[in-house]
């Protein structure tokens, strides 16, 4: 199909200039931001206290735009002429990735934090270092319905959940349009390569699977009752745990497909020096330390070595994270392979 | 942009004339809706225009919708479900708002607040109603003890029932608005012909009001294949993809495939065109401007006490229905400490509700950012709506048959695939040395619910203003009314009902309107429709849908207050 | 458009389709024929303003009554009743003996068995004319061929031929007003409410279709209830003709009796009867009435109610203009044999400047100086004033010059006194 | 109600409300005033149907112009184009000199200093009486205290009083056309087109209000354009009558000229010649024409266009039924002094059995059977035949009987003679 010609092309284009205008960028660092200078972050989480935090410590004040990962992804994409943001702090990784590929982001900066990343996340860093990890969580875990379903018929792998037993009783985000659903299915196609997952997942829904457009309405149906087993995102499950849910967490042996949160910078922005002192703020693990205590999304796990996780958060929690380069170039086809299921 | 027209309006107000208007409309549902849609599509055929590189694209994707399954099938249930729930909602909305028009009965009053309480509600918020009543455990089994209804919502046929009792208030005001006066003659001269009242309805008043059913059906029909939430949601069980579902799985793809959301969204609006011209051919040979000097107001009759009952009983049954189950479960929700353990004395809370007023929330501000654009919004979209109608009614404008389809564009296409246009007309740098880059300030938000606001006023007024005969403007012409003049002291007057409807059904639509918001809003500018997403995104279920509950309580509130205020004196008495 | 003409052209050589029309005089009923419709004391009352106040009438089956009166007087109220469109506030109305409608309860309009052509003719826009026409048969579950067959002769009566197809808004005014008659007439109703049912028509066509309708229903036996206000239009339908002023009824008679004594001043001038004359009563030698006027006395027939005036009292004339005569005129006339029917004179006019020739009728003999004239067509009308500045409409044959002086003659009988 | 009879009763004395009113006469224009309106050659269609086939006329300033035609023939039409409310598919049409309407482009219809009355009055519902008249005030910005002194006004001249505050449906038809008449007259517009304006009136206000309506226009210089399907209006109001037919004009003369020769015979019975015989020509040996008929030979004048017939091509005579006299009457009018006007003998009635008195005037004789006849208050309507068949209305000052032979004589300046 004619999916990736355009943005190929485009992203050449792109790449051609992007050497020029980095060196630029790396010209300006030196120059001290006047205090009170303004960045645009878009983001998909944190939005109610990074904007604090950062300018208590900084001195500069944070613009933030907040939306899910498809959205901001789409604002980001429909800008692309023209460029609003200076930071972009998202779960997605394939996706931004992809905009590096694309050549829309600041290429070739360390910042001075990157020496506290543990190995796992430092491994996440892309040879251009065009963005950074913040940390990572599980893009799904297995949540269950204790009212409705004993410890013991719980599922405790992924490959359970094709039983019979739970026919018409799991319930999914749906890939092509949930954004945190693709980083937890592209897991599944890395390791299984592409017939395996498919082969997985067909099996799934060929079991009752529903599949709901996002999260929200995958924990409101197992609220609700209406299934009894569902993939949740990490903060998800948590979430309502917290809230006194009669539900149960169970993190597979074999590891939960991971979701890295990465910050990128804008290569044309205008405020570099504010941007990267962000993105390194973003890596001290003190200030991981306090997005664990006090942030919305509390449940993941630091890329700054020495930061405690949340206690209840299960401790031997295994991510398995795929390769950005993979997911990022086989995401068309996967949600393409899933938005056609919806036919079946 | 908008004060730009405006000011044109003003500045020719003594040359203004009816082309001139057909002009202004043109060229502001073309800022408005046209060249955002427009930006969107040309990515078909230029991928790049506006990242500032020009290559050309595959024009092989037009045609994919008849190769590729899931766009198929996703325009086949489009249709589907947009026909039938246009027949079927309009077929409730007509029939309730003629009873409406025509009895008194206890619990009127209510009808019209359910009515804007559907309207305005997203529709998301509406499924997950409907969804808790149906599930295999949910109310309508585990309390009634009805088995049946999962099965029988759970499927294409259900879904087109839900769809009509959460879509027919369109039609609804749009037949109501349309119904504010009366000939009453009309109907003697079939009685006298030894039609019996029944008979008269169907022969005489109702095909009087056909074109504000077919305003009516042709919302129903645009707001069913526009929408994404309700079926999206209710279908998860047995997948039922649409268009929009086709159209967010392209964008929300990365590379994000912009140009197949323009194809598809091509498609819609072919649908909108084709649904005109079957307006237009339906319309075509007959004339429905009744009002003369023998008009007199709509006032409701006592039903005489046996009809009394029926109305009364009938009007709480579906009250029960499409306001008891789906809102009912929003509010249940927001009563509820914990999700999972269902409605219990011990469960429930007003902790929700509390939060609302903390200081941290969002709500409040959010809401109070609303209002503000939903009014600016609406006052703007009247005016600019008032025009289009007008031009379509009485003008022979060009262009109008475009204009008619322009009109309904920005309600069938997803809001985000409009948001996105927005992003590529209002975010071009040269905008930015004319001081008009509008992307990124609340302005945007303002232009945007506008566009969205279009649709419900052109639609609810031309169906009002069908009614009214050119003779009765010539007239005021003859006296030396210019066409401000006309439009103010005779047109607006004798469609004030739908006016007002029109007006405030701009203001509760833009209030909960996400999708546009949510791509559009600037920074730190978190409007209400953003703010309760976000909680519903982080899972506080309880405290998203109080916010719902009490926005959308607020805002019927102010509505029900206004209508009240600017109704027509006679009319309620 | 020339086809239509053509039926026109052909149309007025046999104006009565089948048959020929019968004498109006030939259609009156004997006062024996069954009640059709009975009205008893109606009233009727938009918020404080009394429409009518307390009508009560009678119709006999196959007769046409013909309603003349002021604008405004409650002509289109009464149909309105009739029609059952609107509740009496008090009284009653039989329709064939059964109570139709009181301030209780009413009869459905489409029980009634009565239809209606509007004034202003409430044609159904989305339809065109032919569907129009035939709303009334498909009520009857008549079947097409014979639907198709009673428009199509309709359409002929009303010459509408070749405009089934339109749509009302695209019809002239006239071409809609028999639109209507024709949706109402296709029906055959037992009683039918015309309400100034030919007002938007022209001359020629009105003459044609009043006679027309005259046969039609007499053909049918429909009984008629008709506004009209033109009088030429009643006397050539009606059988009784109902005179309403105010809301009430002035004087219900048959046409005749109606023009020779008006039963009240604005029943005259509703009837032709403009001018207006003040005066003081007389007795005459002879035992007649006259009334002493500026322009001269008048001997004349006392028409208004109760008792002869007394001399002495104040009184006041009316007359048409028609009636006055040169006594030219006047001898011509008497020395004919006319006097079979002395109350149905010729209204003669001639010039101010003709001689007497004859003296001997009783007549009041008036002077007037003309004022200014102007052109009618048939003859030329003058308003001219008394010594005492009284004005007054005359008819001439010819031009007069204002300030002109002329002397005429005003036969007893035409000369109808009222008290003041 | 009362009061608003008063008004009326006190009206009619004095007609006028100021000075008395100019006879119509002196108030024709010299062929020298400026010229408001030119109509040239205009024409329209809707769809297929040629509703206006090239109109040409022309209005001078202060004119009154009366159209008389047949329902549907495009009278209305005619007044939107002139008002702006439709545009003409050809032809051109200029208001003191300045191009209004053409076929590509329009001076919108508030910028023509023209208004109009509608024949379906178009008020708005929702205004009251007194804001339907005052809203052309309004728009000339005129400040409230004179708005109010001059919709008084209107109501007063159009017997409104007391009916200002009333919504348009709470009132009669009649009273409904006289608001439109007011909401146009305050206005006070260069042209004023009237369609019809007073076709739902009775008579006696209509007489009223045409000549209140005719020395108003006139005293404010006022030029009218004026539908209407009453001959008796058009004369008493208009300087020329535009006869029209078929979308075409027919006549387009002085009301005189047009009574006395219409130019077809179309025109003829529109004027009241409604009476029709077919015949062959032949000439006299006097040297005038005559049409030999059914009922006799028939001494005429040639109306139509072209050139005189030649004997005996195939003929047509027109003739008003007023017309017809019996011997009696003829010797009477031509003894006296009339021979000034000739033209304008009176028309005079007599019944059939009257003897003939004098036979040397130059008349046609012609002989009819009464098949039945109808009172029409001032006078008897006969339907009578020729021996051929042909039908004819005849008019009668007494009953006749059917059956009944009458011999009446037609003058030759009232046979109006047309080819078949
Ligand atoms: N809804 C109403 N409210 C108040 N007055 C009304 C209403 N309808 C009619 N009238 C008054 O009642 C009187 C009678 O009205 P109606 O229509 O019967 O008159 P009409 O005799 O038919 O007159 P016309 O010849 O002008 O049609 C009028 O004076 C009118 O103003
Ligand atoms: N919209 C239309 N479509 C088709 N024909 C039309 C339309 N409007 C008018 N006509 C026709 O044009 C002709 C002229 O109409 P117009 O209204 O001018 O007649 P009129 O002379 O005013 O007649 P009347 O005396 O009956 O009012 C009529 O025959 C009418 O049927
Ligand atoms: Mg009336
Ligand atoms: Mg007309």
């Amino acid at each position: 199909n004619g999916a990736s010609q355009p943005t190929a092309q485009a992203s050449t284009d792109a790449s051609a200039t992007s050497a020029a205008t980095s060196t630029e960028a790396a010209a300006t660092t030196d120059a001290k931001p006047a205090a009170g200078e303004e960045i645009t972050v878009y983001l998909n989480d944190f939005d109610a206290v990074i904007g604090d935090m950062f300018e208590k410590k900084t001195g500069y004040k944070l613009n933030v735009v907040v939306g899910n990962g498809a959205e901001i992804m789409s604002r980001v994409e429909a800008e692309k002429g023209n460029p609003q943001w200076d930071v972009l702090w998202i779960d997605s990784m394939p996706s931004v990735y992809g905009l590096d590929q694309s050549g829309q982001l600041l290429q070739g900066w360390t910042p001075e934090n990157v020496d506290n990343l543990k190995d796992t996340f430092e491994a996440q860093v892309p040879d251009d270092k065009s963005y950074y990890p913040t940390g990572a969580h599980a893009a799904g875990v297995l949540v269950y319905n204790t009212n409705e379903i004993s410890e013991a018929e719980a599922p405790k792998s992924w490959a359970d959940l094709t039983k019979d037993s739970y026919k018409d009783l799991i319930g999914t985000a749906d890939p092509a349009i949930a954004a945190p659903a693709y980083p937890f299915v592209s897991w599944f196609f890395e390791n299984k390569g592409m017939e395996g997952g498919q082969d997985y997942f067909g099996t799934l829904m060929q079991n009752g699977m529903r599949v709901y457009p996002k999260n929200p309405q995958v924990a409101q149906a197992l609220t609700a009752g209406e299934v009894d087993v569902a993939m949740l995102q990490e903060t998800n499950a948590y979430s309502l745990a917290n809230a006194g849910e009669p539900i149960e967490i169970i993190w597979p042996e074999e590891g939960a497909p991971g979701s890295v949160r990465v910050a990128a910078i804008q290569k044309d922005t205008k405020h570099a020096a504010v941007a990267k002192e962000f993105v390194n703020f973003l890596l001290d693990p003190e200030v991981q330390q306090q997005l664990i205590n006090e942030g919305d999304e509390s449940y993941f796990e630091p890329s700054a070595e020495g930061v405690d996780t949340k206690e209840d958060r299960e401790p031997n929690a295994k991510l398995n994270i795929a390769d950005a380069a993979w997911a990022s170039e086989h995401e068309a086809e996967i949600k393409q392979w899933f938005a056609d299921q919806a036919i079946q | 942009m908008v004060r730009r027209s405006g000011d044109s309006i003003n500045g020719n107000m003594l040359r203004l004339n009816a082309n001139k208007l057909g002009w202004i409309v043109t060229i502001v549902l073309a800022v408005l809706v046209l060249f955002p849609l427009a930006a969107v599509i040309v990515q078909v055929l230029l991928p790049g225009i506006f990242f500032g590189s020009l290559n050309f694209g595959d024009i092989g994707l037009l045609l994919e919708l008849f190769e590729r399954p899931l766009w198929r099938k996703s325009l086949e249930n489009s249709l589907i479900l947009g026909f039938g729930t246009a027949v079927l909602g309009t077929l409730l909305g007509t029939v309730l708002a003629m009873a409406r028009m025509q009895w008194k009965f206890p619990g009127a009053r209510s009808l019209d607040a359910a009515v804007w309480v559907l309207f305005i509600m997203p529709s998301f918020i509406l499924a997950q109603g409907w969804i808790m009543f149906s599930t295999g455990n949910g109310l309508a089994a585990s309390i009634f003890g009805w088995h049946w209804v999962t099965a029988a919502v759970f499927q294409p046929a259900g879904l087109i029932v839900i769809m009509t009792l959460s879509k027919f208030p369109l039609a609804y005001l749009s037949v109501k608005a349309a119904m504010e006066w009366k000939v009453e003659m009309l109907s003697d001269a079939a009685r006298l012909c030894g039609a019996g009242p029944f008979k008269v309805w169907r022969t005489v008043q109702a095909p009087l009001l056909l074109p504000a059913i077919l305003s009516g059906m042709a919302l129903v029909f645009m707001d069913t294949i526009g929408d994404f939430g309700l079926p999206s949601a209710v279908a998860a069980v047995y997948r039922f993809p649409t268009l929009p579902y086709s159209i967010y799985s392209a964008i929300y793809t990365s590379p994000i495939r912009f140009d197949m959301a323009g194809v598809l969204s091509l498609y819609l609006v072919a649908l909108i065109a084709v649904a005109m011209l079957l307006q237009f051919w339906v319309l075509r040979r007959s004339r429905y401007d009744v009002l003369s000097g023998r008009a007199v107001p709509s006032v409701p009759k006592p039903a005489g006490r046996r009809m009394t009952w029926v109305l009364a009983v009938g009007n709480v049954v579906l009250l029960l229905a499409v306001i008891g189950i789906p809102i009912g479960s929003s509010i249940v929700t927001s009563l509820l400490k914990i999700q999972t353990n269902g409605l219990t004395a011990s469960n429930l809370t007003l902790q929700n509700y509390a939060s609302l007023l903390s200081e941290g929330s969002s709500l409040l501000p959010g809401l109070g950012r609303s209002l503000l654009i939903a009014g600016s919004a609406a006052v703007i979209g009247l005016i600019v709506g008032l025009g289009a109608s007008f031009v379509l009614s009485y003008s022979r404008f060009r262009f109008k048959r475009g204009i008619e389809t322009a009109s309904l564009i920005s309600f069938a296409v997803p809001g985000v695939v409009l948001g996105i246009g927005y992003i590529f007309v209002w975010n071009q740098p040269w905008l930015e040395s004319l001081g008009i880059r509008l992307y990124g300030k609340p302005g945007i938000l303002v232009l945007a619910a506008i566009a969205g606001a279009i649709p419900v006023i052109t639609r609810v007024m031309t169906g009002a203003m069908a009614k009214v005969p050119e003779s009765l403007l010539d007239a005021a012409q003859m006296q030396g009314g210019s066409l401000i003049s006309r439009i103010r002291h005779i047109l607006a007057p004798l469609v004030r009902g739908a006016l007002i409807s029109a007006g405030l059904a701009a203001f509760g639509a833009c209030v909960f309107d996400l999708a546009v918001n949510s791509i559009l809003f600037p920074p730190n500018f978190e409007t209400l429709p953003v703010a309760i997403d976000d909680a519903f995104e982080d899972l506080r279920f309880g405290y998203a849908s109080a916010a719902t509950v009490a926005g959308g309580g607020i805002v019927v509130c102010i509505i029900m207050i206004l209508e009240r205020l600017l109704r027509r004196k006679e009319a309620s008495a | 458009m020339s086809a239509l003409n053509e039926t026109i052209n052909s149309e007025i050589r046999h104006p009565a389709s089948g048959e020929a029309p019968k004498s109006s005089n030939a259609g009156k009923l004997a006062a024996t024929a069954p009640l059709l419709l009975d009205i008893r004391d109606v009233t009727k009352r938009y918020g404080k303003f009394h429409a009518l106040k307390g009508v009560s009438l009678d119709l006999r089956e196959g007769e046409i009554i013909s309603v003349l009166g002021p604008s405004g007087c409650g002509k289109s109220t009464l149909l309105q009743l009739v029609a059952g469109l609107a509740k009496p506030d008090g009284g009653e109305i039989l329709l064939s003996g059964q109570r139709i409608a009181s301030a209780s309860g009413m009869v459905p309009p489409e029980k009634r068995g009565v239809n209606m052509v509007f004034q202003d003719y409430a044609l159904w826009p989305h339809m065109s004319v032919f569907e129009n026409i035939a709303y009334g048969l498909k009520q009857k579950k008549m079947d097409r061929a014979a639907i198709a067959a009673k428009v199509e002769e309709a359409l002929d009566l009303l010459r509408l031929n070749g405009l089934q197809d339109r749509l009302p808004p695209q019809l002239s005014g006239g071409q809609q007003q028999r639109v209507a008659i024709a949706r109402a007439i296709v029906t055959e109703p037992r009683l039918m409410l015309l309400d100034e049912p030919l007002s938007n028509l022209d001359m020629r066509l009105r003459i044609e279709m009043r006679t027309e309708m005259a046969v039609l229903f007499r053909r049918l036996g429909i009984s008629v209830f008709h506004v009209t206000h033109d009088p030429e239009e009643a006397f050539a339908m009606a059988d009784r003709l109902l005179i309403m002023r105010e809301g009430a009824i002035d004087q219900f008679a048959s046409p005749e009796e109606c023009f020779q004594r008006p039963a009240s001043r604005e029943a005259a001038s509703l009837l032709g009867a403009i001018n207006r004359l003040e005066g003081i009563f007389e007795s005459l030698p002879g035992g007649g009435l006259a009334l002493r006027t500026d322009a001269g006395l008048v001997p004349g027939v006392f028409c208004g109610p109760g008792e002869a005036p007394r001399p002495g009292e104040r009184g006041e004339l009316r007359f048409r203009p028609e009636e006055l005569k040169t006594e030219a005129e006047l001898a011509l006339i008497s020395g004919h044999a006319h006097s079979l029917n002395p109350n149905h004179l010729e209204a003669v006019n001639a010039s101010a400047g003709a001689a007497p020739i004859h003296s001997s009728v009783p007549a009041g003999t008036l002077t007037f100086r003309i004022l200014h004239g102007t052109f009618e067509g048939t003859r030329w009308r003058s308003l001219a004033e008394t010594q005492a500045g009284d004005r007054a409409y005359l008819l001439h044959a010819s031009p007069v010059t204002p300030g002109q002086e002329v002397t005429l003659t005003l036969p007893t009988q035409a000369a109808l006194l009222y008290r003041a």
